[in-house]
């Protein structure tokens, strides 16, 4: 037992300096019939590392990595490259293994990290202020609309058809215990009217752009209208490399923006653990959830960092809180912010004009397929294709020749038969001519 | 050193990457473009590196010292499990691939479930919670959708006033009005109160067990089958099943729903404040509201259902905790902790958890104050009975342990107990490594007793900052750099 | 070019503080006609990580890794189970970019780390005392010889028929430049007469144990000669986990025993970077070549740990060094002393019993085909074969099949053909019984 | 902290593996099986991890700081190359697997060696030597059989006596003589005293260019033409190659040998002391007598000539420097590099280098004492001089630098300047950092020259060690652990 340092002579010594024979004693509390022998788990004993490591290889070789094959998966995950220095850095010993910075004196390398990082998200954004990260985007959405129902004392948010349906469930599932969820109809390719919904109940209207289809939303108009009802609006961006080329929502009157921030230094991990930006203006600032982190000084006077604010939270506001969390994604925010300096706003808005190009590409080149037909008319790294049959087949079928190439509206919204032979298809700077060139091929022969 | 922020560091012209300069027209952006600079500072990637290692540099870790953070739990974070995490068939697969692509991730998701709820002794498991809060919210959701099942209405949740904040936190965000329920003078739940409380209109009692101060609760058994009778679910924070995981499995004690950090009983790594992952082992009575996605094995393989259509027989989810199948990399970690451990060493573990706890408690016990008969489990409580009249406060003690290379225990917590340090060792510490740490506090603690508190003043004085101005930093918060 | 620093407008700061208009300036002192323009040479320009990370990645899967197929090539090289944690460790900014600790006042870490690899070195052979390793198992063979011919006074180098080939040609490339050396024949499966090769003349006899051919080495007897004509026994460990499980040179006699110490923390790295273990008797300490770790005081008389014995290198000794080497194998030493505190007196000989159990198992099976013999009656991890045909290509038949059957004697020593039939072969604790089965229905196949 | 030593930590039942107990019989050992224990200690993993890691952290690294060590090149280590390296095609790669599952080794090799001999104009190079020092050995191994193929007997060689002490010292191994040659007021060879020594008994004259003073040998054309009149043949020290790559071709100064410390110029770690790697470029009278293993394409493919059997046309190889092939995890990170910065960035880098040390000459020649004229190549170097009077040494200079962080320049070296300080900022670093470098250095000489010496009496004093006492350290030698 590789990891437990005590042995038996240290066990034997422990229990005499404790005053006890053994260390059934110290369970005394634990009513014995609540007490099983090892025997009772029908589970095996412990492996040395090469068992380990051969069973778990053995089961990761039984899926399809994204950079094995061509891959045009997106829908709120995106394959980008990260560079080496990344996950070297995120490894530290002093970042890996360490705790959330309560005891700022020790802490102050994962504090700066985070100022860092909040400046970094609040830059993107173009808010006033940003947390320390939330666990996700799509959470971050839930915690989004339930800002917006204190903020405004309301209940009702409305959400565009446009929102990524799975964070559009995630939001249902908390937010209508404080309110009521109204979902507009998703009009895949076409903005809906979600200014006519806007009433003075209404506590916030939810716009994700580029929209799960991949389509452009314009902001300024929908932002006039909410605010005309004193209402909040908020901003989702899934693919947050996007805010290199596009105009950030903060600018576009935006009241809450929340961002998954996977593009940026994260995998793809089969869809966790990601990690969620979240950034408001400056007033609501204390109606925020999730960790923040301020600028001080010591006793010293020399600049330092601490974690403030903490009156919203839940270990000291208990049922009085902004909201539960009490976890943000530490590491995963490390990496963002890792990655986001090196790119800098240079390598930032290049890549940004990459990938768009790549899109370009790719949807130029899928059109002279026959039967082919693209339904978002703007797009930035992804769009949405209409096909002569049902997406979820051609999917399977390309799965077959090594293709994964993209998502099936289906499978996120199965009740819409309009939405049948839809297919949302992302590219990203990883994604090589060769790779568009095989999709293209491929598809030609399973339509 | 004063390590700059990258804002400071960076100028424009510079970039730690090399990506080529691409011309895109504007024909496919809707007039979105856009118009004016982020802001972004440049630097190369020598800085970059730099930059973070420095940084890394002023923080204390578990690699490099014993973390005694009472209810914390931070354990040795095995390399093995990063390196697993990171195969590309776990690391680099799209949570929307097609299924046949994506079969190994779903086994190991399988694997673990079947880890949790053997160790667990419950039938089913929700895995997506992406932490342990989150996974109190699924608990307290599942337990919500079955009491509207039974077409009742209960909208009070009993907590103990030791508990976690996150628990009447989580009660109220889950839309439940919190109540507390007293704590006895032996640190464990009132059942007079509690039985006063409970009532028709009550749908769960969240316990802690072992609970925050380091007790197992004897009457657990009782406690469930109160609950029960009242009509209500019994909720377990699992946050300290580190002390009994492999000796005990809370399906036996009448538990209908407990969160399992991931982070803290199965060592993935803290990283400065997450990510965890708290699924959440649920009862018979709880199984059908478990939230998507659901995995299912068939005939093909495994394959998740993801939305309300086509549910498998009696499944009544009661929503989607978040996009997506839950923190995937933090399962691969924690199934490969569990593998090499096995359940002997997992039952193994937790022994040694207590017992270092108790070697603690039995050698600080008659220099500092401990507020509860032992034995204790995974964690060692002392209050500040002993600190009286020496001028030295719970902060100060805990604040000077710093200049002695440690980190500081949990303090002012629980609530309940004044001046409360809590100490968890946990079982990565060897014997020789938890005889140093007594050896310090205990020469402290005769030290402040003795008046020789100098010490103490100001502490700590070694680390790379003083002691930080909290207070000013939340009545003017600076929460973001800003140029000049 | 993300590695540089320096933006144009520092360049032209900086220009101007040293009072030059252009760097030209700067390049004055070389001829013009050396000076060529970057077009000059036709090699590609700068490419970001990705382009780079594509061209490696493709030449890397032009090759067949010793994981990825049943595996079972030795011949100097073992392909062991790796902790993650060593991996880990030596990738630490502070060990892997840090210099020779030649100021020790800020390279404890190294330092310690070295006296505690030689400490271990010690241990394993058997010996007084080590060094803080050299490049390799075979450059630290040829150094031990050179080192014999200082001490002796003598010329006369024995090298026995056992001693890997490529060992001895690097002993002959620089000891023939101090002496001579004399190559017994090989006689695969037997010890040969060495005894009687030795005179007054001789400087040292090299014995390997377990020889080339896997066959294990008794000393004593060799010792004996060797001492009494007042010449030195050198013993060479290729692979090192052997003496886990065999008794250590040192018990037998050795003067110097040199290893090979690639198997524990190391990888194949198709033959380099390796590690060189170096131990002696006390007496010869100041003769030994290459870096020396002391323990000594500080100022304040706390322990620490300094190079020591430098009067005997060249950056002080200059042409009157006892060696030219100024490197050691710093990163490679300490992952072997970070695997071998992992595995400790415990696992260590565990491990050995493993690999001898493993051999046993695949010898054993192997005799089961018909026409396969073995050479060599005793063995540790390593045995070899004669085959019904000649090795090369039966390995080149089985590599066809996806199996790395073993080394040919024929590519160590093509020039004897008595040696053409036989098949080195080594089985590790990382060759399951499914890696030993497919071998065996294999080499049926193809015999 | 004192951080014992793993012999002091160990105890014995304890084990940072988990491997199952085999019993072996004794059938097949010859009676050879191990009788008495090893005495190595017992540790768990997380003992071990935690060990190393505090020991790393009493490290100085170019990750955490600037690293001006003269004539060493310590420069930024990108993390790129070590992924690059750890790819199992290349890293898990047995040296002795068939050509057949080799390729894409061999090629790396191949496309390693292309760059080596474009960028340094020659027409072949020697990949095995594993270092610096093994690189020169096998240059002048190369000679040696040069001169013997053309019957002849030269026994000297010539080094100036500027030269690293690794030039004497091979070319005594390599079996010459070693004769020094004089070094003008200017720092560079003195031509008047070459010509005297050269003569028919001269195998080679060794040079490192740029020289170890840090300057360009502006007669190197000259130098060539000498020796190889005198018959000789004309080897460099690569160790300064740094300054020029990408802009000057040693093939064009008349090289006939160069080895490449691939863990300067093209950035593979130092890890705390190696490994290294040192091709060695070769012009075409030395070419035929590269050593073993030689990498020839044929219609199957790459392969390896590993012995003198089947041999090209004309290869007459001296012999072999190592068993296998060379440094294969060296070459991944350096054609990694290369790959990386291109032949622009390589240019880019050398003028960058020399670019920066010429700002540190300049900044600091008025306060300090530089020997030479400027402008200088990749390092800049001063003499004490402008300590004279002070009662500080170059050594209190130095050691006081780590008390601001830095790592002490290279000192007293070369030999032929009075106490001297070697500074070699490299390429990598940014002008903010080399500017707070010479504020420090510039801030640390006035106080100096004023009299202001506290700081460096006695200096380190923030280090984790006091100066350590190198003289016990070497008059009784403890250089292994003893137990008690």
């Amino acid at each position: 037992m590789r990891y437990l340092p005590l042995t038996k002579a240290d066990r034997a010594a422990m229990l005499e300096t404790i005053g006890v024979v053994s260390v059934d004693a110290l369970f005394k509390d634990v009513p014995k019939a609540a007490e099983v022998p090892v025997s009772a788990f029908d589970l095996p004993d412990h492996q040395g590392e090469l068992a380990v490591e051969r069973k778990l290889a053995a089961m990761a070789a039984k899926s399809t990595a994204s950079g094995a094959v061509p891959s045009f998966l997106g829908a709120g995950a995106y394959k980008h490259h990260v560079p080496a220095a990344v996950d070297h850095l995120i490894q530290r010993s002093e970042f890996l293994t360490s705790y959330t910075p309560y005891q700022p004196e020790i802490s102050q390398g994962t504090l700066q990290v985070l100022f860092e990082f909040q400046t970094q998200v609040a830059m993107l954004t173009g808010m006033d202020v940003a947390n320390a990260s939330l666990y996700d985007g799509s959470t971050g959405t839930a915690e989004a609309v339930l800002m917006a129902q204190r903020v405004t004392k309301r209940g009702k948010a409305i959400l565009s058809g446009g929102l990524h349906p799975q964070y559009a469930e995630t939001v249902e599932t908390v937010a209508n215990l404080h309110g009521s969820v109204l979902r507009a109809p998703a009009i895949p390719g076409a903005e809906e009217d979600l200014a006519s919904l806007v009433d003075d109940q209404t506590a916030c209207v939810v716009v994700q752009t580029p929209d799960v289809f991949g389509l452009l939303r314009g902001l300024k108009n929908i932002a006039e209208a909410v605010h005309s009802k004193g209402a909040l609006l908020i901003v989702v961006v899934t693919e947050v490399v996007s805010l290199g080329l596009l105009e950030s929502p903060g600018a576009q009157g935006a009241d809450i923006v929340v961002c998954e921030g996977q593009s940026l230094g994260n995998g793809l991990n089969f869809g966790g653990p990601y990690v969620g930006l979240f950034a408001t203006r400056e007033k609501y600032v204390r109606q925020m959830p999730g960790r923040l982190c301020g600028q001080t000084v010591d006793a010293e006077g020399r600049r330092g960092f601490v974690l403030t604010l903490s009156t919203r939270e839940q270990h000291i506001r208990r049922d009085k809180a902004t909201s539960n969390i009490c976890t943000n994604s530490g590491l995963c925010a490390l990496a963002f912010t890792i990655h986001l300096s090196l790119l800098g706003e240079g390598g930032f808005t290049r890549l940004a004009a990459i990938n768009h190009q790549r899109a370009t590409t790719l949807v130029d080149k899928l059109l002279t397929v026959p039967g082919v037909s693209l339904v978002t008319s703007t797009f930035f790294n992804e769009f949405t294709l209409r096909l002569p049959k049902p997406a979820a087949e051609v999917v399977e079928a390309l799965a077959a020749k090594g293709i994964l190439a993209g998502v099936p509206a289906s499978r996120l919204a199965p009740a819409d038969r309009d939405q049948r032979d839809l297919l949302i298809v992302a590219a990203t700077e990883t994604n090589t001519d060769e790779d568009i060139d095989a999709f293209v091929t491929a598809l030609k022969e399973v339509l | 050193h004063e390590e700059k922020l990258i804002f400071e560091l960076g100028r424009s012209g510079q970039c730690g990457v090399d990506l080529e300069e691409v011309t895109v027209s504007d024909d496919r952006l809707g007039g979105l473009r856009r118009k004016g600079a982020i802001g972004l500072p440049g630097l190369s990637e020598p800085e970059v590196v730099r930059h973070y290692v420095r940084l890394s540099q002023q923080n204390y870790s578990i690699d490099a010292g014993l973390y005694p953070l009472g209810s914390c739990t931070m354990k040795h974070n095995p390399r093995l499990n990063e390196k697993m995490a990171r195969l590309p068939g776990f690391g680099d697969l799209h949570p929307l691939a097609p299924a046949s692509a994506s079969q190994g991730a779903l086994e190991l998701i399988s694997e673990l479930a079947k880890w949790l709820t053997t160790l667990t002794g419950m039938p089913a498991v929700a895995m997506s919670p992406k932490a342990g809060a989150h996974g109190e919210l699924c608990g307290l959701l599942a337990i919500r959708a079955a009491v509207e099942a039974r077409g009742e209405k209960r909208l009070r949740v009993l907590v103990p006033e030791s508990a976690h904040g996150t628990n009447p936190a989580t009660a109220a965000f889950a839309g439940f009005t919190v109540e507390e329920v007293k704590a006895t003078p032996e640190g464990r739940v009132d059942l007079d109160d509690l039985r006063i409380k409970l009532g028709p209109d009550v749908a769960a009692f969240m316990l802690t067990n072992p609970n925050t101060c380091g007790l197992f609760e004897r009457d657990i058994i009782t406690i469930a089958e109160m609950v029960h009778d009242a009509g209500g679910y019994f909720y377990c924070d699992g946050a300290n099943y580190n002390a009994i995981a492999g000796r005990v499995r809370p399906g036996d004690l009448g538990v209908d729903a407990m969160h399992i950090n991931l982070h803290k009983t199965f060592s993935t790594p803290h990283g400065g404040g997450g990510p965890g992952a708290g699924p959440v082992v649920l009862s018979e009575r709880l199984a059908a509201f478990a939230p998507l996605p659901l995995l299912v094995a068939d005939k093909d393989g495994l394959r998740l259902i993801e939305t309300r259509e086509g549910l498998p027989g009696g499944a009544k989810p009661f929503g989607r905790m978040s996009a997506f199948h839950g923190q995937m990399g933090m399962f691969v970690r924690a199934l490969s902790y569990m593998l090499s451990h096995g359940r002997d060493g997992i039952r193994q573990a937790s022994e040694d958890a207590v017992l270092s706890a108790n070697y603690v408690l039995a050698s600080l016990k008659d220099v500092m104050s401990a507020p509860f008969e032992g034995p204790c489990m995974h964690e060692a409580l002392f209050d500040d009975t002993w600190l009286k009249d020496t001028g030295v406060t719970t902060l100060d003690f805990a604040k000077a342990m710093i200049d002695e290379g440690y980190h500081p225990m949990t303090m002012y917590f629980p609530l309940v107990v004044h001046g409360a340090m809590l100490i968890e060792p946990t079982e990565s510490e060897s014997k020789e490594s938890v005889d140093s740490f007594i050896h310090v506090l205990k020469t402290m603690a005769l030290e402040a007793k003795a008046g020789q508190t100098e010490r103490f003043d100001g502490a700590p004085r070694l680390a790379p900052r003083r002691r930080l101005d909290e207070t000013a930093a939340s009545r003017k918060p600076v929460l973001k750099w800003k140029e000049g």
